[in-house]
């Protein structure tokens, strides 16, 4: 692995990073719109989770990080499989099903996977991957590669078994991982407050001598800076940090949801701090955008989604032995 | 007699549950606010309320433990796991106490509790939401594992469920939410280790439960096309079992494919078939056939997911192998 | 149920209570040492698990509580069994795997079990016994019958998902439980410096907003202080309190520890603290006893032990039947 | 050949490992400064630092997962689960990630991890702590499932435990850890899918695995005595499971015997009798017999305990009954 160099202060960010960075929420946001329309027509099916509403989470910390460093995540994994650079083609050809995703269609929206980008996977059992996080950190400790791991899941994860586990794992063996905790306030249908003795979610990590921050969720470039600071902090083998981003999503928990349990207002509410928006609010502060850009921005990825789900449409489905390949490991092929 | 979903006939049982018996609580993930993610327990919560109805943390162990010490302590309880792919994380508690603890205890408590999940694959939702682990509850001396097909073993078998006094895991496959049946108004409850002939036929057995019943019937009408009538066996318990009813139809018919859903190698069609061997050896005109999912974890493509699923052209051409 | 009078105030106790706890503390000593002779004599087997130096965190706790309050415990349960009154003879009994076991031969040492007393069970699984409080103290609550459940494990249990899930389960839902760790500052063979995040473990209660406490677990009244305090409080209804009670146990983890990992100075360091002595201490201080009653109740124990070791040496074994019973539930006979 | 202790053939291939790969690290509770709580760690931690030879807090749920991560990024981890009942805390891990993270995404990432623990009853442990839940992992695609019995298999299998890239579960019997056999003292490996036959035979097959061939090695001595020769064929591993060996021993005696401490009813012998009857029915004299652990949880008093474990004579008495 060649370690490559760290990102920039926030400050430091120059117009073509910050253009990029907004250029990847409006791919998200697009990209997850346009699964929505392709789910309802039956293009893409099992179970979908939508990220939007939530971009400047995935777009601020993975921005931040190194592009050698392990992203390991939950099933709700679009919006950090974009912002980590995967092809959208070969994420919308995983969701199709197809031979040519990024998971050759077995791993399907739940689980997108990309070793060359040092994606680890989107995982479906709710907490399911944080000890996988303790095992990667662990493997980056022992050998020295400088690498540190973005575990990222849900306020909901946070009740789990699992996560008691890792976190007390993670700071007694000080690894280098960042917790991520995506906090929406829902897990499915469940407000937090119902669930969880103590709804800030930062001050959990308390109890297991791990230094936790809250963050506005909804601000890409407080996710940046936040992370990026606590990166520094986790490389320098100070053991992990724990970050609870404040955010909300959109759309119901996945296609199925019928959304009984919250109240359109209070969407709504939620819906008028929406992060592209301020996003780009902050660049136009800073004269780094202008309409005419913001508009190129979207044309160009409107492009991008539409060549993507062509791509998808076009690519063959899985050869039938591909049901039986995988189940062990095989020797890769020369190509890979 | 009205045709009702699967579905309903348990919300009918569960409402009857909740208002003839103030112990009994009903908890699991998502049942009340959002209304159960099959829709099972949905306007519960509005009706009953929050302290019968109730939303928990997604802690399954401890939503499995906390239902094994209310039935301890004098509730008759009722948990949702969602689905049979969580209860992995309850596996302890589910197998070292809900099934132990009378043991242990040589009887001075027990364990009244219903633990419903729902099981299968077929929606394309991959590996890890996809697996078919009722083999593995049937195998734990003092649990009860309920598999139901039709709308009236779904009523009549959770009557009874709620009646034990053991722990029941009772396993609904997603695919039979929906599908409709007839169902009596009348209160009745169907026996635990009773089979139900599903269709009667004198030249092969097709042996299934809970969604692969569904399979055993499709492949029946095949196979009637080429002459061969097979009689369909819906097994509805597999904790007990009905050996019984097994043995009658192979000793009729000479020959039997067990179905099911879950991986073969290691799997619970393989008791079935070592049963009917062992005790009806010199009946049998051939060897039993397994008909089960492919020996790998289910992938999402849905021709991939397809051919990993027994399908009714594989039954039947499995049993035509047996002439 | 009936619902019993609250014990009296530490500073209330007469003479006999006093006299009683210093006699439980005596007995649970005396019994462990026998029941250890009596397992180089292969009169029982298995693993045995000895609390000794741990007997005023027991004996303290469980006399401050109502006696139809539930107990539900670990594997290390004598102590516990013993200072909730149940009989010498049918605990040695059990041990020895005879038929007038509490649990009739099936659960041995590490699965003492008895109805009568609301002793819920101890439990072999590390951790596993938390869920189960949480159901019990579910069921009181609902069935408002003034119990509370004392659930009792180890410092390493707190390192479990089972310990997560089950403080925050009974936080949220305001469940009647006093969760008492008996902080002996090894699990097994593991020092707690190595495994736990946060070694004060009371504080890790903070992270799911439940009152905690540490006490001096070699005190055997201030153990019955702080438990009838925390009684009160949880029986009031505000939902769990953790009480985390720092002891040690003299002897092994097991019959079968060869004790590596820890110095003989540090074993005898603590011995100098012994519980029994303090106690007695105290009583003296207190007026309460003098040598002649204590060598009395010394001289009372020892009969009970020698009268219990007999109770199980002529005791039959379980009948062949014995084997397929109970494995699922049986309407009990008429003298049950 | 030197005689040494089932324990000292997994001590000397583990110090092996160790001393020969950088990337070798042994997790797990109590392995380092207890020494492991079937000593087969002993020493370890002095000798290669408690940066190779870990003590873990009491988590089976992270120690597996962290196992399975660290695998995933590089090392060549082992974990140590002390017995196989507490694997249940860890079966999430073990079933929804180790098993499956190689099939879901495509071969991009694999699991070379080897997860060891303890199995097995017959020291009056009482219910949770006396299970054999073997089958449960044989049955799931995606892992190895390893069951040594003699000090020679537990050496070469081991071995090759440590050079296989998936995740593989090798299982020890606690009543093997102290048993003697001959063990060479250079460098071997023992393929997975390669049976054993321990023992030749004429007149019947008695198939085990794992503390289990030494109750057939019992019952075959008691045949002997009877002029019934008996063949022993010791499994050594169930996934891959050799099944030519066991055709080719059955085809031979026309008679099998499985022995396994588990519980029968949806057990691991369901399976091997199954193979056995669909693929050999025309060479068997008699259905395949089973000898299991009762339908029990497993009890603390000796005489109870041992009733509900194989014996040789019952063994024996099995297959007297096939003739
Ligand atoms: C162990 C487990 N239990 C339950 C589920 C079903 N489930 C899927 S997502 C989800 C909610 C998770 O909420 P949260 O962690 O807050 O993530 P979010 O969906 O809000 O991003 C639940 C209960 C599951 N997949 N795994
Ligand atoms: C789930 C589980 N993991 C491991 C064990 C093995 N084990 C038995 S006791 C013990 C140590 C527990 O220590 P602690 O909770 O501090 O209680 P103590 O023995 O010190 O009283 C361990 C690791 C077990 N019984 N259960
Ligand atoms: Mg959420
Ligand atoms: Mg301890």
């Amino acid at each position: 692995m060649t370690q490559l160099a760290e990102k920039p202060d926030v400050k430091e960010l120059e117009k073509p990073q910050l253009i990029e960075m907004l250029r990847q929420m409006l791919l998200i946001r697009r990209f997850e719109e346009k699964t929505a329309e392709m789910y309802s027509r039956s293009k893409i099916a099992g179970f979908l989770h939508l990220y939007i509403g939530e971009e400047a989470v995935a777009v601020g910390a993975i921005n931040a990080l190194n592009d050698d460093d392990q992203i390991v995540t939950h099933y709700r994994d679009h919006g950090h499989a974009l912002a980590r650079g995967i092809e959208p083609e070969r994420i919308m050809a995983e969701l199709f099903g197809k031979d040519t995703g990024v998971s050759r269609g077995k791993g399907g929206s739940m689980h997108l996977f990309d070793a060359k980008r040092s994606f680890m996977g989107g995982y479906a059992i709710v907490g399911g991957q944080l000890p996988l996080a303790c095992g990667l950190a662990f493997a980056n400790q022992r050998l020295r590669n400088g690498r540190i791991v973005l575990c990222i899941f849900g306020d909901g994860a946070v009740n789990e078994g699992a996560f008691h586990e890792s976190l007390n794992l993670a700071s007694v063996w000080k690894l280098p991982i960042i917790f991520l905790c995506e906090n929406n306030f829902f897990g499915m249908g469940t407000d937090i407050r119902y669930v969880s003795a103590v709804i800030e979610v930062y001050k959990r990590a308390e109890a297991y001598a791990i230094p936790a921050e809250q963050v506005d969720g909804m601000d890409a470039l407080a996710m940046y800076e936040v992370t990026q600071r606590l990166a520094r902090h986790v490389r320098a083998g100070y053991g992990p940090a724990f970050l609870e981003a404040i955010t909300f999503r959109f759309r119901g928990h996945s296609m199925a949801d019928p959304e009984l349990y919250r109240k359109k207002e209070e969407v709504q509410r939620w819906r008028g701090l929406d992060p592209i928006t301020a996003l780009r609010k902050q660049l136009d502060a800073r004269g780094a955008i202008d309409d005419a850009a913001f508009e190129a921005l979207q044309q160009d990825v409107e492009e991008v989604v539409n060549e993507a789900v062509r791509f998808a449409e076009e690519s063959p489905k899985p050869p039938a032995e591909a049901l039986y390949s995988n189940v062990y490991y095989e020797e890769p092929a020369a190509d890979a | 007699m009205p045709e009702i979903a699967f579905r309903e006939a348990l919300r009918m049982t569960l409402r009857e549950e909740l208002l003839a018996d103030e112990r009994v609580v009903l908890m699991g993930e998502d049942i009340g606010a959002y209304g159960g993610s099959y829709a099972v327990t949905k306007g519960f919560q509005q009706e009953f309320g929050p302290e019968r109805v109730i939303d928990t943390p997604i802690s399954e162990e401890v939503i499995v433990g906390c239902g094994i010490g209310a039935a301890m302590g004098g509730l008759r309880p009722m948990v949702e796991l969602m689905t049979i792919n969580f209860s992995l994380l309850a596996f302890d508690q589910i197998v070292n106490n809900a099934a132990k603890i009378c043991y242990m205890s040589a009887g001075q408590f027990h364990v009244p509790l219903v633990i419903r999940m729902a099981s299968g694959a077929g929606s394309q939702l991959s590996s890890q939401h996809s697996q078919s682990m009722e083999g593995w509850f049937a195998h734990i001396p003092g649990l009860k594992v309920v598999v139901p097909y039709t709308p009236y073993d779904a009523r009549g078998l959770l009557k009874t469920a709620f009646r034990d006094p053991n722990p029941v895991i009772f396993i609904e496959h997603t695919a039979l939410y929906s599908r409709k049946g007839e169902v009596p108004d009348g209160d009745y409850a169907l026996p635990f280790g009773q089979a139900d002939v599903l269709r009667k036929g004198d030249d092969v057995t097709l042996i299934g439960y809970s969604g692969s019943v569904y399979q055993a019937t499709l492949a029946a009408d095949l196979l009637a096309q080429d002459e061969i009538s097979a009689e369909v066996l819906n097994l509805r318990t597999l904790r007990p079992l009905d050996i019984d009813a097994i043995l009658t139809s192979v000793r009729k018919t000479n020959r039997a494919v067990v179905i099911e859903d879950d991986w073969k190698f290691g799997g619970f069609a393989g008791e079935i078939a070592a049963i009917i061997m062992e005790q009806a050896f010199d009946d049998l005109d051939a060897p039993v056939a397994r008909v089960c999912g492919t020996d790998t974890p289910i992938p999402y493509a849905k021709e991939l997911e397809q051919a990993a699923l027994p399908q009714p052209q594989q039954i039947a051409g499995a049993a035509k192998g047996l002439f």
